[in-house]
């Protein structure tokens, strides 16, 4: 029996992205959001490397690294747009308060 | 399910969890730190060894510390904690949370049909991505390239803008 | 050289030669002198000549099929060809078409002083058109003429007519052209049916004659043909056109509608609809008599109260087509020739009454009878003339419209007597307002305050005697005629298309 | 030699009316009249020659011109074709020789007339036709005379064009003999259409052995006489003929008293074989003649005007040749057509004369007494008159009269199997016309010629107008006696001329027939001196006011009947109708359609309209809506993606 069956992965990371999605939804700093999208994405590594092992397949981990640079750039730039919010005079960071495209 | 596997779950699962409720940024990214390296005992034992390492040190490495820096410079102090205590009234999880149950319920529903007799996991090493992440994805690997390229641009001309309004 | 095409050719480079005429020498002092209508005149003479030689070359002795053939491909691929064929009955009726245009080249075209080179140009196309129609025996090429026909005379009526002469002008097109298009339908009707039998495609009329029609398709062809005639030789619920389109056109075009243009609807009922289509023009037969009979009874009861003379003359025209209706759908020769017979002797007669009201209208600025009053005592050459013709359209024995009529009212009571003996009562109405126009126009108190008239100059004398004197022969001696100009029958067509035509 | 005279008779008047019509204006009055009566003249000669050819010839012989085919087709062949025997020779002898006379008077009458080459040209186009007429072996080539001579009277009914009455009349005659020419056109069709031609032997070869079917032969014989009693003024048209006196005398002379009228006559001997065949018909013809006979005469008796008084008297002439003609006796018919050609013509030129005379006075009440200013017309007048009543054993008129009454006596008609007409009856009907007919002329005769004098005189008339008179008055004399009744010594010269192979069975006829005949005139004579003659005459002034007599006045008022019937209904549909109906509506429908169309539209603008504005206000509310979810809130975003996973999701699950 292997130690960690391809269920157990497709579980667990329903779980992490509800609660990731939770995060998301719910903060309304935005430090946390991007905190809860890094788990988000997390979770989608897992998948892919849990369907890697379950087929025998590097694509897995392949797709798993692209995900990695996908988050690096991600957060570089929501950081970049945060500290530039900050500068600019929004010491609250609350997500609402940027909403001049509203419709 | 073995215990390890069980143990590594449960502190990413309870890790994310702490992430998403901490009112202090920084006790935020530590629990987050914490997930992360549960994440990659996890991808250990699926076999994805390579992987665990990238995860350890890009990840949790680079882009926390990353976060760390950020949230210095941010100097978040009393007054935002307890913004943060407001803005996370209880009424506020109802929303969100029945919204993410759901739909964890319905992800639930849908991935148990999918999964069947699971084979012996055959750990897939470093030697067999290299040869397909250069084999049969080199033109991804260039795509990823111009995306990071793409992204330093951005944080550059972002965080430049700061220094001319002075 | 084939005469045939320079036949119809001609006339459209002389209207191009009168209108360079009018370019080269503008503004002539007096209409005589006037170059471009000189030029017509020369174009006439010249197709007369042209067209005495294809007469006089043929002995008409015996009464050969087809005098004359000429074919040239003009688009392969459809199986259209510049086919023109001449029989009697064209021979006949061209022969008509250019008395009546040297007619009016005498009498009439002299008025037309403002821009006299287009008039001519006009008058010369319209004349290419009808030679076209009654030569084309190619149905893509027979349409084509039947629209260029139409075209200049719109322009004729529309820019030299009286005073509401765009109405009427319009009025015109919107039927014929609309007419004209039904007509084009069962062209292709005719043609797709007999490709889809044959695998040929060809607009030939020999060709087409010999496609097996389910009756119902024969009778839906035949009626599309009939329609487009019934407008143009007027059958009465398609006549409103007419009396509009006479009263404004001026003189030479109104001679040319009246004279030649009502011919082209009688003569493509003869060629298109019965003889392409004789089992439903027999079955249609009953219904064309009765609108016969009703278009003389209607247009005789109508002209018989106007008080405008061209319309009266215009409804006359509606009573005498009539006939020429009833003649054709008899079935028997005998109706048929004495169509043809009426044909021409009304072209004669109506021709010559339009001009007459013309020259009326020329002196004294007016159509209506009230404010002309008697002129034989001014004009007495003029007003003999219209007394002769007036008694030639009530239709006096030894007159050609009798010939034609008696041989029709014959014929139609070998069919049945009770729509003769209707048709004879349309005979006293012709007496009724031929003599009521008489009384009011010539024979009558001379109104005082008439200006000074000038009667009728010899050279137009003697155009009008030379029409007087066809009209007689036309009466006294049709026989002639009839032998000469009896449509030749299809079977005999074909046999000749086949093998290779006489030169 | 026929092959060439014949033509030639037709010819020379012809070309006389083209030499007239084409030199109108150029030559003079004289030079008109010598071309005319040259032309007509020329005529009687070859006429005459002709007639002596043919009577030295066999008895049944006849002479033949056939100049042209005219129409050959399938089934019908018709040429222009002549023929003399002794019936047109009769005929065009008549013609010729009192239409010479007539024009030779004419030429004088019309000379101070600015018109008179187109009169003296329509007066030689008119001989020309009825010889067409009188000399045609083909229907068809005879139809075109009949309808030449109608147009011929047309335009000199209405030679004076400038009052409106006269071209009024010559219409009005020349619609009466259309509608006749187009009952006879029928005739003519349905003969060709059984016979196949229409050349007049082929055509009683065919009824004679049958070919055609009774009914057809008796519908075309009806047809015929249809065309026969238009032509001749008889009862049902007979009131075109009165209102002709408008034109000049002499054309009333030679049209409406010699030839045209009697072209009916001529046609019905012609053709007597067809007509024998068609007993209902003959006994139609008779009860016409006789009933026109009485209807004429009466009329005559209250006329006022002299020429109108002829005109009746002209009808009720012809009214005996029908009834001969119907009781079969055609070659009495043709008798009385000669001899009334020669008295009607000599009264009607003497009444002209009189006309003329009396500054174109034409009242009877206002011309008294003329015997002393005129003895030469008065003496003319009162032959013609004697001649007209039939005064015994003198004149022409007694010996014809007294033909057809002998004709009239021994027919019958079995009309329906159980009525039969008597033949006496109608023979009284005709002795009662014969009395009328001497009371009406002599009452013309006392008041004009004798009583007290009325308006002046002037002038004398010419010679050229005397010897015409003179001749006619010595034809009417005796001109009868080549016919003697059967009681006298038998005489039969002219009956014996016209079909030698008729014998004549008057044998078992009563004695007395011929006393009454020539009793009954002089009675006539009689009480018209009693009434009007006497110094002190009993009726000497207008007779006018009794109702019977003014209704009578205007021929029995049918004239206005026909005219309140036909004409004025007529007019007024026609004045109705002047605008075509057909025209209105397809030029309504097109005016129909575009103003449908356009209330069509204005009514879609506003269905619209309410459209619209439901739509906008419906479509704002949803901006509306809409604009508060896009709130800008980045996390509602995350929250709506969300939702549409959940949404999806579910969607997967459930199907």
């Amino acid at each position: 029996m292997p130690v960690f069956s391809f269920n157990d992965t497709l579980l667990l990371a329903t779980v992490l992205f509800s609660v990731g999605l939770a995060g998301v939804l719910v903060r309304r700093n935005m430090i946390f959001m991007l905190m809860s999208l890094d788990i988000m994405l997390n979770a989608a590594a897992l998948v892919f490397v849990g369907a890697g092992a379950r087929w025998h397949d590097a694509a897995g981990q392949v797709m798993f690294l692209l995900i990695l640079a996908l988050a690096a750039v991600e957060t570089a730039v929501g950081l970049a747009i945060i500290l530039c919010l900050h500068a600019r005079g929004r010491p609250t960071l609350d997500a609402d308060t940027g909403n001049l495209l509203q419709g | 399910m073995h215990a390890l596997a069980l143990l590594a779950a449960s502190v990413t699962v309870i890790g994310a969890t702490m992430v998403i409720t901490r009112k202090v940024a920084v006790h935020a990214v530590l629990y987050l730190v914490a997930t992360m390296l549960g994440l990659a005992a996890l991808l250990v034992m699926l076999g994805g060894s390579f992987a665990a390492m990238l995860e350890i040190i890009i990840y949790a490495g680079a882009i926390m510390v990353l976060f760390v820096f950020v949230i210095m410079m941010l100097n978040l102090g009393q007054p935002d904690s307890a913004r943060e205590k407001e803005w996370l009234r209880p009424h506020v999880w109802l929303g969100p949370g029945v919204l993410a149950a759901i739909i964890c319920a319905e992800l639930l529903y849908c991935i148990v049909p999918l999964s069947d007799s699971v084979p012996s996991v055959v750990p897939i090493t470093a030697h067999d991505v290299g040869l397909s992440l250069f084999g049969r994805y080199v033109l991804m690997v260039e795509l990823a390239s111009f995306l990071l390229l793409a992204g330093l641009v951005a944080a550059f001309h972002i965080g430049r803008n700061r220094v001319e309004d002075r | 050289m084939n005469p045939l095409p320079a036949l119809v050719l001609l006339p459209f480079i002389g209207g191009g030669l009168a209108w360079l005429a009018e370019r080269i020498q503008p503004a002539p002092s007096s209409p005589s002198r006037n170059a471009s209508w000189w030029a017509m005149l020369a174009t006439l003479i010249v197709e007369t000549l042209l067209l005495a030689w294809i007469t006089f070359s043929h002995p008409t002795s015996h009464t050969g099929p087809w005098l004359e053939h000429f074919s040239m491909p003009w688009v392969p691929t459809m199986g259209i060809a510049i086919r023109l064929d001449m029989d009697g009955l064209s021979l006949s009726l061209i022969w008509l078409s250019l008395i009546l245009c040297f007619l009016c080249a005498c009498l009439a075209t002299r008025q037309a002083t403002v821009k006299a080179g287009t008039f001519h140009f006009l008058f010369l196309t319209t004349l290419t058109g009808i030679i076209g129609t009654f030569l084309a025996t190619d149905l893509f090429l027979f349409f084509f003429f039947w629209e260029l026909m139409l075209v200049p005379m719109f322009v004729l009526i529309a820019v030299w007519g009286h005073e509401d002469r765009q109405r009427a002008a319009l009025k015109f097109f919107m039927f014929t052209q609309g007419s004209g298009l039904l007509m084009l339908l069962s062209i292709l009707g005719l043609v797709i049916t007999h490709d889809r039998e044959t695998g040929v495609l060809t607009f030939d009329y020999f060709t087409l004659a010999q496609t097996h029609l389910s009756p119902t398709l024969s009778m839906l062809l035949m009626l599309g043909f009939f329609i487009a005639f019934a407008v143009k030789l007027p059958i009465v619920p398609a006549h409103v056109w007419l009396p509009n389109a006479h009263t404004q056109a001026p003189t030479a075009a109104s001679v040319l509608l009246a004279g030649i243009l009502l011919k082209t609807g009688g003569y493509g009922m003869i060629r298109f609809n019965v003889m392409l289509f004789p089992d439903a023009a027999m079955y249609f037969a009953p219904v064309a008599m009765g609108l016969g009979v009703v278009g003389v009874l209607y247009g005789a009861w109508l002209s018989c109260a106007q008080e405008d003379i061209k319309r009266l003359i215009a409804y006359s025209s509606i009573s005498h087509m009539g006939f020429v209706v009833l003649g054709i759908f008899t079935g028997s020769r005998m109706g048929m020739q004495g169509a043809i017979i009426q044909m021409l002797a009304h072209g004669l007669s109506a021709g010559s009454l339009f001009l007459i009201a013309g020259a009326i209208q020329d002196r004294l600025h007016t159509r209506d009878m009230h404010r002309i009053g008697g002129l034989w005592t001014a004009m007495p050459r003029l007003s003999a003339t219209g007394l002769f013709f007036a008694v030639a359209s009530l239709g006096m024995p030894g007159l050609g419209n009798f010939a034609g009529e008696f041989l029709v009212l014959l014929a139609t009571w070998q069919v049945s007597p009770i729509i003769a003996t209707v048709t004879t009562v349309g005979l006293v109405l012709a007496a009724i307002y031929a003599l009521r126009m008489v009384n009011r126009v010539f024979l009558a108190a001379r109104r005082e305050g008439q200006p000074p008239l000038k009667d009728l100059s010899v050279p137009q004398m003697a155009a009008f005697a030379c029409a007087m004197i066809f009209l007689i022969v036309l009466g006294l001696h049709p026989q002639p005629f009839m032998t000469f100009s009896a449509p030749s029958p299809l079977s005999v067509m074909t046999t000749n298309s086949l093998g290779g035509h006489v030169p | 030699m026929g092959e060439i005279l014949l033509p030639l008779l037709i010819l020379s008047p012809l070309a006389a009316s083209e030499i007239l019509f084409i030199s109108a204006g150029r030559i003079s009055a004289r030079a008109v009249g010598t071309v005319a009566c040259a032309g007509v003249g020329l005529s009687a000669v070859i006429s005459i020659v002709l007639s002596v050819l043919l009577l030295s010839g066999p008895a049944t012989g006849l002479l033949q011109a056939t100049l042209w085919p005219w129409m050959h087709i399938a089934g019908f062949s018709a040429d222009i074709a002549f023929m003399l025997d002794r019936i047109s020779m009769v005929m065009i002898l008549v013609v010729t020789i009192v239409g010479l006379l007539i024009h030779i008077y004419a030429a004088s009458y019309m000379r101070d007339d600015p018109g008179v080459a187109r009169f003296f040209g329509c007066m030689t186009l008119f001989v020309a036709s009825m010889l067409v007429l009188v000399l045609a072996s083909d229907l068809l080539c005879l139809f075109i005379g009949w309808e030449g001579v109608g147009l011929c009277s047309y335009l000199l009914i209405g030679f004076w064009y400038d009052n409106p009455v006269n071209t009024a009349a010559a219409r009005k005659a020349f619609y009466m003999t259309r509608m006749g020419d187009t009952a006879f056109l029928c005739g003519l069709l349905l003969l060709a259409t059984a016979v196949g031609s229409l050349h007049i032997d082929t055509v009683l070869a065919a009824v004679t052995n049958g070919q055609i079917a009774p009914s057809a032969l008796n519908m075309a014989a009806l047809f015929i006489l249809i065309g026969a009693l238009a032509k001749s003024a008889q009862i049902p048209f007979q009131t075109w003929l009165p209102d002709a006196m408008a034109g000049p005398t002499p054309t009333s002379a030679l049209i409406h008293a010699a030839t045209m009228v009697t072209a009916g006559v001529y046609l019905i001997a012609r053709l007597h074989d067809l007509f024998a065949q068609a007993a209902p018909v003959m006994a139609l013809t008779a009860v016409l003649g006789a009933l026109t006979i009485l209807m004429g005469a009466c009329t005559a008796l209250v006329q006022s005007d002299l020429k109108r008084i002829l005109a009746w008297s002209t009808i009720s002439q012809l009214g005996y040749m029908f009834l001969a003609l119907g009781c079969g006796v055609w070659q009495a018919a043709l008798f009385h057509l000669m001899t009334h050609a020669f008295f009607k013509a000599l009264l009607f030129l003497t009444a002209g004369a009189i006309i003329v005379r009396t500054h174109h006075e034409q009242d009877i009440f206002r011309l008294g007494g003329l015997r002393h200013t005129m003895p030469g017309l008065t003496a003319a007048f009162v032959t013609g008159a004697s001649a007209l009543a039939g005064l015994p054993l003198v004149t022409a008129g007694f010996y014809s009269k007294e033909m057809i009454l002998s004709g009239v006596w021994p027919a019958h008609f079995r009309l329906t199997h159980e009525l039969t007409l008597n033949g006496h009856f109608l023979w009284g009907m005709a002795l009662l016309g014969a009395f009328l007919t001497a009371l009406y002329i002599f009452r013309c005769v006392f008041i004009v010629f004798f009583g007290k004098s009325g308006t002046t005189t002037r002038g004398q008339t010419s010679r050229l107008m005397t010897i015409p008179l003179g001749c006619l008055c010595v034809l009417s004399l005796c001109g009868g006696i080549i016919e003697m009744p059967t009681t006298f010594p038998p005489l039969h010269l002219f009956s014996a001329l016209l079909d030698p192979a008729a014998s004549h069975s008057h044998a078992d006829e009563p004695g007395w027939l011929v006393l009454a005949g020539a009793v009954v005139p002089l009675a006539g004579l009689a009480v018209a001196w009693v009434l009007w003659g006497r110094p002190s005459p009993v009726m000497r002034e207008m007779p006018g006011q009794a109702v019977v007599i003014r209704f009578a006045r205007t021929g029995e008022g049918i004239d206005m009947l026909y005219d309140r019937l036909f004409v004025q209904p007529f007019r007024f549909l026609t004045w109705l109708t002047r605008h075509d109906i057909l025209d209105y509506i397809i030029t309504g429908t097109g005016r129909l359609t575009r103003t449908a169309s356009t209330s069509v539209l204005r009514a879609r603008t506003d269905f619209l309209g309410t459209l619209t504005l439901w739509g906008t206000s419906g479509i704002r509310e949803t901006d509306r809506l809409l604009g508060q979810i896009q709130n800008g809130r980045v996390r509602w975003y995350a929250a709506w993606i969300a939702g549409g996973l959940s949404a999806g999701l579910a969607m997967a699950m459930l199907s």
